[in-house]
């Protein structure tokens, strides 16, 4: 058990005391340093900590925390990329104006974000999750610029379809379950008459911010606009938190063949689409957005599966651990483009060679880490799916390569520019967790290091980024024509659409009926001053009354 | 059967009068036709028993009535008001038709009544002795209902106040009615000489004989009244002016008494009970409050208000 | 002596009547004669609510002979809101009409007018006798006419002259009824007409004649048009009495008439037929109300509107249902209409008096932001208009919540609409004046003390007490009607 | 009310003459014509009272009808006398004898 | 003492209402004094009972208006649960009309009519008996309507007199339907399960329809609502007032009165009365927030909102459900508590910079930082943003729909969520990241704090009131206990 649940809600209030600290006029100019340090209590908890649950009855609908292994690791992982680009940012947004709103959003996200991993019942998670999401908006478009609002809007947009879609799907599964605590309320999913309804709401707020095809659409927007920490954590962290929420609430066992086989295969799509959309772009944070919907793709086919496992325990720790490394390296490739920023051109070798090695990482690469929980994950499938999501690490190299590629473009122009301590040193530390932690964590997911060397596994590892070489060779020579696919793809259409039919105003307004009075009630009174007319009247009441009263 | 003929004679004289009152083309003419019908009214009366009413007709109804009606005209020729125009004939058909509905509906009425009647004669007669009067109306006006004549006195009274708020407020303070100019040696100052002593006489005695025989204050008063209006038509005696004590106190005298009268027997027991001991002596005094406030007050009501101002 | 008191309500008035025709009373001597005649009502008051309902035989003579006077409930409880209007009445009249250096035109005539007038209706309320009662109701006739003549502008004098047409027809018409009852009953008295016979043609049509003679005074629509002109063009305080309390007196005969002389009158459809003209002078008097461009215009078509109301107490308790359970509820909610009406209707006038006065005119935009500079006439003019509304808590309301009631049970819905909707059109005309008030500046030049601002408050707050103190005064007005309302919404 | 006796008569009279005095009142504009048709009105009320009240044998007619007539008789007078007053104001101060409703042509009365 | 509680706590609002009436305008300092002294202790009082009817105890005085007309004043749960509301609303909104209006003239009128205006609202939430509350509440109509024409100027003049005109139809409708119902089974109290099947299915209905219909004008249902957007005109505490406590509330307190405490719940489901009402709950929440979509001032805006909001009430009123009666009465609190911090705010963005429409508010985050962050924490919360309290009523309400085997009442909140977001998220979009326009550099500084602490302190509550809504006495923890004590079949 959680000793009391005072450190768990330390693990939040921490970081939404110091997001409030920080707008505090005396601390406005130091904000910046609450950022590395929020994360800590998180961080301590998810490795030192006791595992179990802890109650807060008073809080919200009666809150619950609550750490399991698998929870523990997602949340040490996102704690300490959350960790890591705030010290990164503590450099990087130093002349950037507002910083203390920055901050205060991105400890706010932040504890979102550390909330959606402890939390044990459906509000908190909602709440969570709700806090992870929107506030995110701040950090997408702090730049303020055209485009960064563009995305900023979208993002809110799609994050405000995700989070009002999930609600009703929780609220849908929260009267079966009776409870609003995350077991009972995905063990009543499977048993409501209104399951499929719930598990397709739950997917649409779950999947936009897993960046699952379709809903994709807003990582490519708001990755190049977001400050460069701010991608970190939203690629490696902030989207694991709709595909921790699909591993909480989704049910699994008999009855789920259906949705494990839809997860698997919108997930493989995306994964591809993903490789495809990303080959074409030309920004190099929408290559690496691209490749998180690719990698996110993958892991959601894994939850697929899970669903219809014998054991989906294991394969949900199989994606742990693949997300776990993935958000690492991602966030590594995302600082590294910051850090390529402040680095002459000439002095980049250093930097090109280490980001070639996180890029082989993700992209499978043997003895890397990543190498090692993508061959954890493939284990999950079987059959045709297996290959495809081994073939889909050609792509995922090809798409690096592009990024690589892309990368030597950034350098400063400046001669002298000069990428401090604190913003390599938190790139290097995400490169060497990325790289060493999964060997680490592999008995955590049940596996052992000569499974992972095994052969044929490495063998299955190689071929596909041979393979992707060689394309990428060709590519290169052949230089094919590069589809324009704009970033944010089918968002694009979809926006015109929209725009065209703002224009034609829509007013609610209704008609005023404009009544005139037909009779005016002057010209009758004007007779009844009338004595001649009274009287009559009079004496025909009085004749008239004769007759009445006898009826 | 002959009875019946002359009453049907005079109903047919009645009503052929007051058509020519109501219909008469001359406004003038009408009146006259008015006082006429006054005066055939009073011969009905007269014809059906009822003393005391024929003579209070003849007083009341057409002669100070009349009176007041031709001073009324005169003044109106004075100002030269218009007439207005005629009702359209549609108007005067359905109104034709109304009132005659209206006179079918109480032939009708007494059509239904029990024939053998259900008065209150008997009733009267054997209270007559208690009332401390002989005459029957005068024990109803005086005793029975003198409730009622009690506020009919009151309602003179509210007519005059009326009339004298209705003063031009320049001319508060003056004497009411216009100043009367009578040739000195015309035949109204001749009559005014003549009659007023007569008239004097003639009303006291009717005010006096009403408790036994027909006559009482009303008709009495108005007699005198008529004598005070022939004093100052004739330019003999000026009418004092409204904000006179003497003269309001005339005029409330009546009914102040009748009032105290009324408000001592509350005091004592019963809202103008009359004990029978003292009926007659309390009624005479009555009577005679009544007639002087009666007679002032109708002479002042066709005085009208002051129409010049204080001297 | 205290069995007396009734009488002196009458005897008191006309003293001070004649007093002042001999010469405008002092105001102590005012104030005297005010503090007597409201200790008297309230003795007869005190005396019905202890022994009940009682007659007063006139001269010792027992009915058929002489004249009785009826106290009971309802004749007290007109007595006492006569006495409570006629109080605020004279003591708002005295700064127009009393202590002049010079006696003047208006300033002698007002004072035995207005106690004529209270003791007029006091007659009219107290007696017992039809023939009696055609005297008082001239008397009160001649009086009010001279009240509505007092302003002396051509207005007003036609005003009167109209007003006198439709009253002395209307006196005709309820005497020649009166004539025909006695020459079929022999008797005038109501207790012994009560028990004749009263089915034969005769009575009919004589109670045809009386009933109009008596709407054609309360100004039931259609014969009300003299009725705005009349009270509009008095003075404020004339007007107060003309509005609040003189149509009340031959309403109230009516309701003597049919309740207590002929309940067992066929003629369901008669009923019918004059509650229908009640709902038209509602919904009609509300509209043109709302039309006014006088202040006192409105007003005074308010009452035509309000004494619709009144009129529903036929079809709503009497005939056929005089029998039934929710009778006795639509007689007392009439009633008590009758009495919170002439409170805060009184109160309306004498604050519309003041407003005219400061303002310098009539129209109704002389309630120009009066909340600021008289808010206690404003407040006041609000109070009154809660029960002309007919709106919680008013006296008003009670009545309208009667008299619903009664309609809802006997099932006629028709009539409740027409309660309903009146609440509503009232609240479009006095509204229309009300609003003004919060004007932002004001325009009422003359300053009014505070003292004289305080009458029509005080009577505007005692409508609203009735609304919440309503248990007594309900109960009150029953005492001596043959059926008591002991469970009256049941 | 068979048989055709004197009250009766006189009764029926009144009845006329009610009638008379009410078509004077509704057609007539000129306000001392209708003063006129009031008090013809009324004393056809007044004879018809009276009438009723010596039918039948009874050789003394009814003396309360009598008194109540008087006391109408000096109401009717008192009403007359004010309203006569009203008119010979109104006529000073407007020039007419009509009221305003009943001079077409002439809307206002002032 | 105890049997005169509720007539203490109504005369602690009306005493210091009548004195203030008569006080002359300059008595600045004693009238104030007079109307927080009255706030405080009707404050202090309430606390004690709630303390006291949590254990249990119900205070009930009665007299009869006329033999058969009783009016009862009875303190339940759900009454206290309004009155707790409006007396702490009552206070805060008597501080900042104190900061709001300053030296302005008309203030004796203004507070004698505000303190009438709660002591009707108090009325109403006391009321044991039908005809008691149609009493209080046509008061309360008499006493906003002054409120609303404060300002004297023609559009107030306007305002007042289509208040007046809905008002006033809505009172006649329903005092039909009262006397109606009464007629037919007799006087209604609260407790006392009237005779309903002595109706006709048919009447039943009827009655209730027009009911609803008459209290609907108040909670301005669809159709009925015009009055409010125009009231708008009204000044900022009166608006604050009318829109969270008084007269929308009065409404919607009223409809949940008939529906559980003279029909009852399980009448109006047996009468299949419960979808049409919940139908027309819907259409309003909608129809409000897409009107709101259209507004191009802050108030009207506003105004609209709460068309939507309070309708919320309605649906969980309708539901047959005791998640759906918790949603609505929690959602009667919640409500209150962020639209009276949003009109606060309101009023300090026209007070403070002469701001009516809502592309004046460019950039004034920046400027009037307080303000703006308990307006953001009002409309957040009016979207229902977890934790701040809206959210709370919207997952009971959503909970309560599908209780009662209508899913689509989910759909409507969602549809509702995002609608709010549509109007609200612009409107905070220009407050935080729009350059500072015109009006936003003229603004002058938050002061007083009598202004801007009592928005400040509704935000902090409505936030307060969803972080801790599983606390006892949260509005949540309240609603539950009525729920459960009450209307638990």
């Amino acid at each position: 058990m959680l000793p009391g649940p005072l450190l768990p809600l330390a693990v939040l209030a921490v970081p939404l005391g110091m997001g409030l600290l920080a707008v505090l006029p005396r601390m406005r100019a130091h904000a910046l340093l609450m950022l590395p340090v929020a994360p800590l209590p998180a961080l301590a908890l998810a490795v030192f900590g006791a595992r179990g649950e802890a109650d807060a009855a008073d809080i919200l609908l009666g809150m619950r925390l609550g750490l399991d292994d698998r929870s523990a690791l997602f949340l040490a992982a996102s704690a300490f990329l959350w960790m890591l680009a705030g010290l990164f940012a503590t450099a990087y947004m130093r002349d950037t104006g507002k910083r203390e709103v920055f901050t205060g959003f991105w400890c706010l996200t932040l504890a979102g974000n550390l909330g959606v991993f402890l939390a044990q019942d459906a509000i908190t998670f909602y709440a969570s999750f709700t806090a992870v999401s929107l506030p995110a908006y701040i950090l997408i478009v702090h730049e303020a610029t055209r485009a960064a609002l563009r995305a900023g809007r979208i993002y809110m947009i799609l994050a405000l379809i995700g989070e009002t879609s999930f609600l009703a799907g929780l609220i849908l599964a929260g009267v079966q379950a009776e409870s609003p605590m995350i077991p009972e309320v995905s063990a009543a999913i499977s048993t409501a008459p209104q399951g499929d309804l719930i598990l397709g709401l739950l997917l649409v707020g779950l999947g936009i911010k897993a960046g699952l095809v379709p809903l994709h659409v807003w990582l490519p927007l708001a990755h190049p606009e977001a400050p460069t920490p701010a991608s970190a954590v939203l690629s490696g962290a902030i989207v694991k938190a709709g595909l921790f929420g699909m591993i909480q609430f989704f049910p699994t066992g008999t009855g789920m063949e259906g949705w494990s086989t839809l997860l698997v295969w919108a997930g493989l799509i995306g994964a591809y689409f993903g490789i495809f959309a990303g080959l074409t772009q030309t920004k190099v944070k929408a290559v690496l957005a691209y490749s998180t919907v690719s990698q996110m793709g993958l892991m959601i086919a894994a939850v697929g599966v899970a669903l219809a496992a014998n054991d989906p325990p294991h394969v949900f720790n199989l994606v742990a651990l693949y997300a776990a490394h993935h958000g690492l390296a991602k966030g590594a490739l995302f600082l590294s483009t910051g850090v390529a920023h402040r680095t002459p051109r000439k002095r980049l070798w250093p930097l090109l060679a280490v980001v070639a090695v996180v890029s082989l990482s993700v992209a499978g690469f043997p003895f890397t880490g990543g190498g090692a929980t993508k061959t954890a994950l493939k284990s999950a499938f079987h059959g045709p799916e297996a290959t495809l999501v081994a073939a889909s690490a050609a792509g995922t190299g090809l798409l690096l390569l592009r990024f690589w590629y892309l990368l030597r473009f950034q350098a400063a122009d400046a001669p002298g520019a000069r990428a401090g301590l604190a913003l390599s040193a938190p790139l290097y530390a995400a490169i060497a967790a990325a790289l060493l932690l999964p060997w680490v964590l592999l008995g955590f997911a049940g596996l052992e290091t000569a499974y992972i060397l095994k052969p044929s596994n490495l063998l299955s590892g190689i071929w596909p980024l041979v393979a992707g070489a060689v394309i990428g060779g060709a590519a290169w020579a052949l230089r094919p024509p590069r589809p324009p696919v704009p970033p944010g793809d089918l968002v694009v259409p979809v926006e015109r659409a929209v725009r065209r039919a703002a224009h034609r105003h829509l007013r609610f307004a209704f008609p005023r009926p404009q009544i005139r009075p037909a009779l005016r009630p002057e010209r009758l009174e004007r007779l009844l001053t009338r004595w001649d007319t009274a009287g009559l009247l009079l004496l025909a009441f009085a004749l008239g009354l004769t007759p009445l009263l006898l009826l | 059967m002959i009875e019946s003929v002359f009453d049907i004679l005079l109903c047919a004289l009645i009503v052929g009068v007051a058509l020519a009152a109501v219909l008469g083309p001359r406004l003038f003419s009408s009146v006259v036709f008015f006082i006429v019908y006054g005066l055939f009214l009073s011969v009905a009366w007269t014809h059906l028993g009822a003393f005391d009413v024929a003579l209070a007709e003849a007083a009341i109804g057409a002669g100070l009535t009349g009176v007041l009606l031709v001073a009324a005209v005169s003044r109106l020729d004075r100002l030269g008001v218009k007439e207005p125009a005629p009702a359209p004939p549609v108007a005067r058909v359905t109104s034709a038709l109304a009132a005659g509905g209206l006179s079918g509906a109480l032939v009708l009425a007494l059509w239904s009544l029990d024939p053998d009647g259900t008065g209150l004669a008997p009733v009267v007669e054997a209270n007559l002795h208690a009332s401390g009067v002989r005459n029957p109306v005068t024990a109803v006006l005086l005793n029975f209902r003198a409730y009622d004549t009690l506020i009919e006195s009151v309602v003179l009274l509210v007519a005059l106040v009326g009339v004298w708020s209705i003063a031009d407020e320049r001319h508060w303070g003056g004497e009411p009615g216009l100043r009367q100019h009578a040739r000195p040696d015309g035949v109204l100052a001749t009559f005014g000489r003549l009659l007023p002593p007569l008239g004097l006489l003639v009303g006291v005695y009717i005010v006096w004989t009403g408790t036994d025989d027909p006559g009482g204050a009303f008709q009495g008063g108005t007699i005198l009244a008529a004598v005070w209006l022939l004093l100052a038509m004739a330019g003999l005696s000026d009418a004092p002016a409204i904000t006179r004590r003497r003269l309001r106190l005339a005029v409330i005298a009546g009914p102040g008494v009748f009032l105290a009268v009324a408000a001592a027997g509350a005091v004592g027991g019963g809202f103008l009970v009359l004990p029978t001991e003292y009926a007659k002596p309390l009624i005479q005094e009555i009577e005679a409050g009544l007639a002087l406030s009666i007679a002032a007050t109708l002479a002042l009501l066709v005085l009208g208000p002051p129409q010049r101002g204080p001297r | 002596m205290i069995a007396m008191a009734p009488v002196f309500c009458i005897i008191v008035p006309l003293a001070a009547a004649f007093a002042s025709v001999v010469r405008p009373l002092p105001r102590p001597l005012v104030g005297l004669a005010i503090l007597v005649v409201l200790g008297l009502t309230g003795m007869t008051v005190a005396e019905v609510w202890q022994q009940g309902a009682h007659r007063i035989p006139v001269g010792g003579w027992q009915a058929p002979l002489g004249i009785a006077l009826v106290v009971d409930g309802l004749s007290g409880a007109l007595l006492a809101t006569t006495a409570l209007v006629m109080t605020a009445v004279l003591l708002a009249a005295l700064p127009e009409f009393a202590d002049r250096d010079r006696e003047t035109r208006k300033g002698w005539a007002f004072w035995p007018l207005a106690f004529l007038v209270w003791a007029a209706l006091n007659a009219a309320f107290l007696s017992g006798d039809l023939f009696n009662i055609y005297v008082s109701l001239e008397f009160l006739t001649l009086a009010t006419l001279a009240l509505v003549s007092l302003e002396e502008t051509a207005e007003a004098l036609e005003a009167a002259m109209r007003y006198a047409l439709f009253a002395l027809f209307g006196s005709l018409a309820y005497l020649l009824g009166v004539v025909l009852l006695y020459a079929a009953h022999g008797t005038l008295d109501i207790a012994l007409l009560s028990q004749a016979d009263l089915q034969g043609t005769n009575s009919i049509v004589a109670a045809a004649l009386i009933t109009t003679g008596l709407a054609a005074k309360t100004a039931l629509f259609p014969f009300h048009a003299w009725l705005p002109p009349a009270h509009a063009g008095a003075p404020a305080p004339a007007s107060a009495m003309l509005s609040g309390l003189v149509p009340k007196a031959p309403f109230f005969v009516l309701i003597r008439f049919w309740f207590d002389v002929a309940p067992d009158l066929p003629g369901e459809a008669a009923l019918q037929f004059i509650g229908t003209l009640g709902a038209a002078a509602i919904v009609y008097g509300s509209v043109l109300a709302m039309r006014q461009t006088q202040l006192k215009r409105l007003v005074a078509y308010s009452t035509v509107a309000q004494l619709g109301y009144l009129f529903l107490i036929f079809p709503l308790a009497g005939g056929d249902g005089l029998s039934q359970v929710w009778s006795a509820g639509a007689w007392t909610g009439a009633t008590f209409h009758a009495v919170s009406h002439a409170l805060a209707k009184a109160a309306m006038f004498l604050a519309a008096g003041l407003v005219v006065h400061a303002a310098g005119h009539d129209r109704v935009s002389a309630m120009n932001g009066l909340t600021q500079s008289m808010p206690m006439t404003a407040f006041a003019f609000g109070l009154a208009s809660v029960t002309i509304m007919g709106l919680p808590p008013s006296g008003g309301f009670v009545a309208k919540y009667l008299l619903l009631t009664a309609a809802f049970s006997s099932g006629q819905f028709i009539w409740a609409a027409v309660i309903v909707a009146g609440g509503v059109l009232a609240a479009g005309y006095v509204f229309r004046p009300l609003s003004r008030t919060f004007f932002h500046g004001h325009v009422q030049t003359v300053a009014v003390p505070r003292r004289q601002q305080a009458v029509p408050l005080t009577l505007a707050a005692l409508a609203l007490l009735l609304g919440i103190v309503s248990s007594a005064p309900y109960a009150f007005l029953q005492t001596g009607r043959p059926i008591a309302a002991e469970e009256g919404l049941e | 009310m068979s048989g055709v006796d004197t009250g009766t008569i006189f009764a029926l009279t009144g009845a006329v003459l009610i009638g008379i005095g009410v078509y004077g009142l509704l057609v007539r504009g000129h306000m001392l014509r209708r003063l006129i048709a009031f008090n013809v009105m009324s004393s056809g009320i007044f004879l018809m009272f009276g009438a009723t009240g010596a039918r039948g044998p009874a050789a003394a007619p009814d003396p309360v009808p009598q008194a109540l007539i008087i006391t109408g008789l000096v109401v009717a007078l008192a009403a007359t006398a004010l309203v006569v007053a009203l008119l010979l104001r109104y006529a000073q101060i407007t020039g007419r004898a009509a009221l305003s409703e009943d001079m077409p042509g002439e809307d206002d009365p002032a | 003492m105890t049997p005169f509680l509720p007539a203490l706590i109504l005369g602690s609002a009306l005493v210091p209402g009548i004195i203030t009436f008569f006080l002359p305008e300059e008595r600045v300092r004693l009238r104030n004094a007079l109307n927080l002294g009255g706030a405080l202790v009707k404050l202090g009082l309430v606390v004690f009972l709630v303390a006291e009817v949590n254990r249990g105890r119900i205070y009930e005085t009665s007299f009869d208006l006329v033999p058969g007309l009783p009016m009862v004043l009875r303190l339940d749960a759900l009454g206290l649960l309004f009155v707790t509301l409006s007396t702490v609303l009552w206070l805060l909104t008597t501080v900042y009309a104190i900061g709001y209006f300053g030296r302005r003239r008309n203030l004796s009128r203004f507070f004698g009519f505000f303190s009438l205006c709660v002591f009707s609202t108090t009325g109403i939430a006391f009321s044991g008996t039908l005809v008691t509350l149609f009493f209080f509440y046509e008061l309360l109509t008499l006493a906003t309507w002054p409120l609303v024409v404060h300002w004297g100027d023609a559009a107030s003049i306007r305002a007042g007199r289509r208040y007046l005109v809905y008002t006033m139809s809505g009172s006649a409708v329903l005092l039909f339907a009262i006397v109606w119902l009464e007629s037919t089974v007799g006087p209604v109290e609260f407790t006392v399960p009237a005779e309903m099947a002595a109706m006709q299915d048919w009447t039943a209905r009827g009655i209730l329809v027009l009911l609803v219909a008459g209290l609907g004008v108040k909670a301005a249902l669809v159709g009925l609502h015009r009055w409010l957007p125009a009231a708008m005109v009204a000044p900022a505490p009166v608006s604050a007032l009318l829109h969270a406590v008084a007269v929308v509330k009065a409404g919607a307190f009223g409809i949940v009165r008939i529906v559980y405490d003279v029909y009852g719940i399980e009448l109006v489901h047996e009468l299949s009365m419960t979808l049409p009402l919940a139908l027309a709950a819907s259409a309003t929440i909608l129809f409000g927030s897409l009107m709101a979509l259209g507004q191009r001032q802050l108030k009207p805006l506003l105004a609209y909102s709460t068309v939507s909001q309070v309708s919320y009430i309605l649906l969980g009123a309708a539901l047959f459900s005791p998640y759906a009666t918790i949603g609505g009465l929690v959602h009667l609190v919640h409500q209150g508590l962020m639209k009276i911090t949003l009109f606060f705010c309101a009023g300090v963005f026209d007070e403070r910079a002469g701001i009516h429409d809502i592309d004046e508010l460019d950039g004034i985050g920046a400027r009037m930082p307080w303000t703006s962050v308990a307006f953001t924490i009002g409309a957040l919360g009016m979207i229902g943003l977890p934790p701040i309290a809206g959210f709370v009523s919207k997952w009971y309400l959503g909970l309560g729909g599908v209780g009662a085997g209508h899913e689509w009442v989910v759909a409507v909140l969602a549809a509702s969520s995002l609608l709010n977001c549509a109007y609200f998220l612009p409107v905070l979009t220009r407050i935080w990241f729009r350059a500072p326009g015109p009006h936003a550099a003229a603004a002058k500084r938050e002061v007083p704090a009598a202004l801007v602490v009592p928005p400040a302190i509704t935000a902090a509550a409505a936030l307060a009131a969803g972080l801790f809504a599983a606390f006892a006495y949260s509005p949540l923890g309240w609603a539950t206990l009525i729920v459960g004590r009450e209307y638990t079949p």
